[in-house]
């Protein structure tokens, strides 16, 4: 159990996800991506939405590896007041957080050489909920869900 | 063999690539490193990469696919991205990622007819 | 994935085959259940198999590689060995083992001509 | 250290290899097939003997595997009489034996439902010597050597 009330007075209790996936190395990244896919797949997502969450799973971890070296993915299964299915995904790191958070999320901002900085903005166009709480020195927590569509 | 990620078959100048594993970051760079060296070692002047088996391809991969083309394309060869699985080309239509310096083609067929008209 | 032994790429009518891999006689054996499910799911009217990385090709293994072209053939699918290493084509034959049902060729370019000459 | 003097009065010293593989399951063929390869090339073997060698590893091997269920596969450095160098490859096994050597050893007899029964004819012919010992009940031994050419 790892309860989290550090960023932001952000609070994340793991005990709440369906699905705790710890990011250390790369390797981790394809298995978080795999692992989430299937959870999706088996709570009944179709299929291009099993790839946007997959997609959005490759992003946050990598985020996570790259900007913080290690941190956890968790998802789980909600319901919306409108009986929806929900699908939530939470990135966390106690890594360098973020100074700019407004920037980070506009499309084509990046710290890396090697970027596109279309990771958060990415995964924020394919979610239709999103949320990202960052503190300098302290960490980052992204937020992001999917309804599932049933047509 | 173990730098070699994917298999590659000569086809005239073009290489057809089947890209039937999983691209995660280190098999991505991997991957670039193995092209570009075949594309050097057998004068390629077209490369064709099959993804129909690639069901994720995020930010990352996109970049490394499009810089890859783009060394390529520095070497005198075209690069094109074959059977991209339809909610793959969504997703990526979707985060705003375009995939530069490639052509693209639905079969493998129509990713020679490309490559023959550019010689 | 885990029983698909070898990528296989669809050109035309034809499947391309690059086997690269270690042919033990368990692979072997899922190479031919692999080829027979795809020739029939695609129907293929040819398939080329690129042996240029395999290092040793035994009497079982001959066995099985005539054994899946004749079941090919009568799938209406002829098989061209392409590529086979000389030293390779050199310890088959003396050991007085031959290919059977199978056509050879040195290149992809003359495998696929060969077929084209079939049809 | 294996002492066998059981077929035919034939006694083989496995301490007397460089290499001795085990044969138990069908993936040792291959392993099998990769060492006596391995120290065939690092004998300074052509790359043509070095895949003879190969070859006959593999059909010795299998034979083992396929009529005796297990035994072994042996190899060593030898110098012949004229200082010619020579590689000896050994398969032992305690299997069923066969009754009919001669006819073993033609080209094209086999007990086997799919096999070509060229096996073991095509290993004689691949070699420069070859001596089978085989005694119905106790086992089969085939020992074959093949010069190291110098063009
Ligand atoms: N978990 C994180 N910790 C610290 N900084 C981050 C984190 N995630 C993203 N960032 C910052 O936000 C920027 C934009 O991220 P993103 O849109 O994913 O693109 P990219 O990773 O390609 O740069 C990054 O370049 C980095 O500076
Ligand atoms: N180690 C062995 N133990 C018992 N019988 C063997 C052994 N090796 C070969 N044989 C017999 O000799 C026959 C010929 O062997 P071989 O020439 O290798 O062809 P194949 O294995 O394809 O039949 C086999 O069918 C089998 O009956």
């Amino acid at each position: 159990m790892i309860k989290v009330k550090n960023i932001n007075d952000f609070s994340v209790d793991t005990e709440d996800y369906d699905l705790v996936l710890k990011i250390r190395q790369e390797a981790d990244i394809a298995v978080a991506r795999q692992m989430v896919k299937d959870f999706a797949k088996k709570n009944g997502f179709s299929l291009a939405d099993v790839t946007k969450i997959a997609t959005v799973v490759s992003e946050l971890s990598r985020n996570i590896q790259r900007y913080a070296k290690k941190g956890y993915i968790c998802a789980r299964k909600k319901h919306g007041k409108d009986g929806n299915v929900l699908l939530e995904v939470l990135a966390y790191d106690n890594g360098p957080g973020i100074k700019d958070v407004e920037l980070a999320v506009t499309g084509g901002y990046t710290t890396s050489q090697r970027s596109l900085g279309l990771g958060l903005s990415g995964v924020r166009r394919l979610m239709d909920t999103f949320k990202i709480i960052s503190e300098e020195g302290k960490g980052t927590i992204v937020i992001t869900e999917i309804r599932r569509r049933t047509f | 063999m173990s730098d070699k990620v994917v298999p590659i078959i000569k086809l005239y100048d073009y290489l057809i690539v089947p890209i039937q594993i999983e691209l995660d970051d280190i098999t991505v760079e991997k991957l670039q490193m193995q092209l570009l060296n075949e594309i050097s070692a057998k004068k390629a002047r077209g490369v064709i990469l099959d993804v129909s088996m690639v069901d994720v391809i995020d930010s990352y991969i996109s970049y490394v696919l499009s810089e890859t083309a783009a060394m390529a394309k520095a070497m005198g060869c075209h690069t094109v991205i074959c059977k991209i699985q339809p909610n793959v080309a969504l997703t990526l239509a979707q985060m705003g990622i375009k995939l530069e310096n490639v052509y693209t083609a639905n079969s493998l067929e129509s990713a020679l007819e490309i490559l023959n008209q550019l010689d």
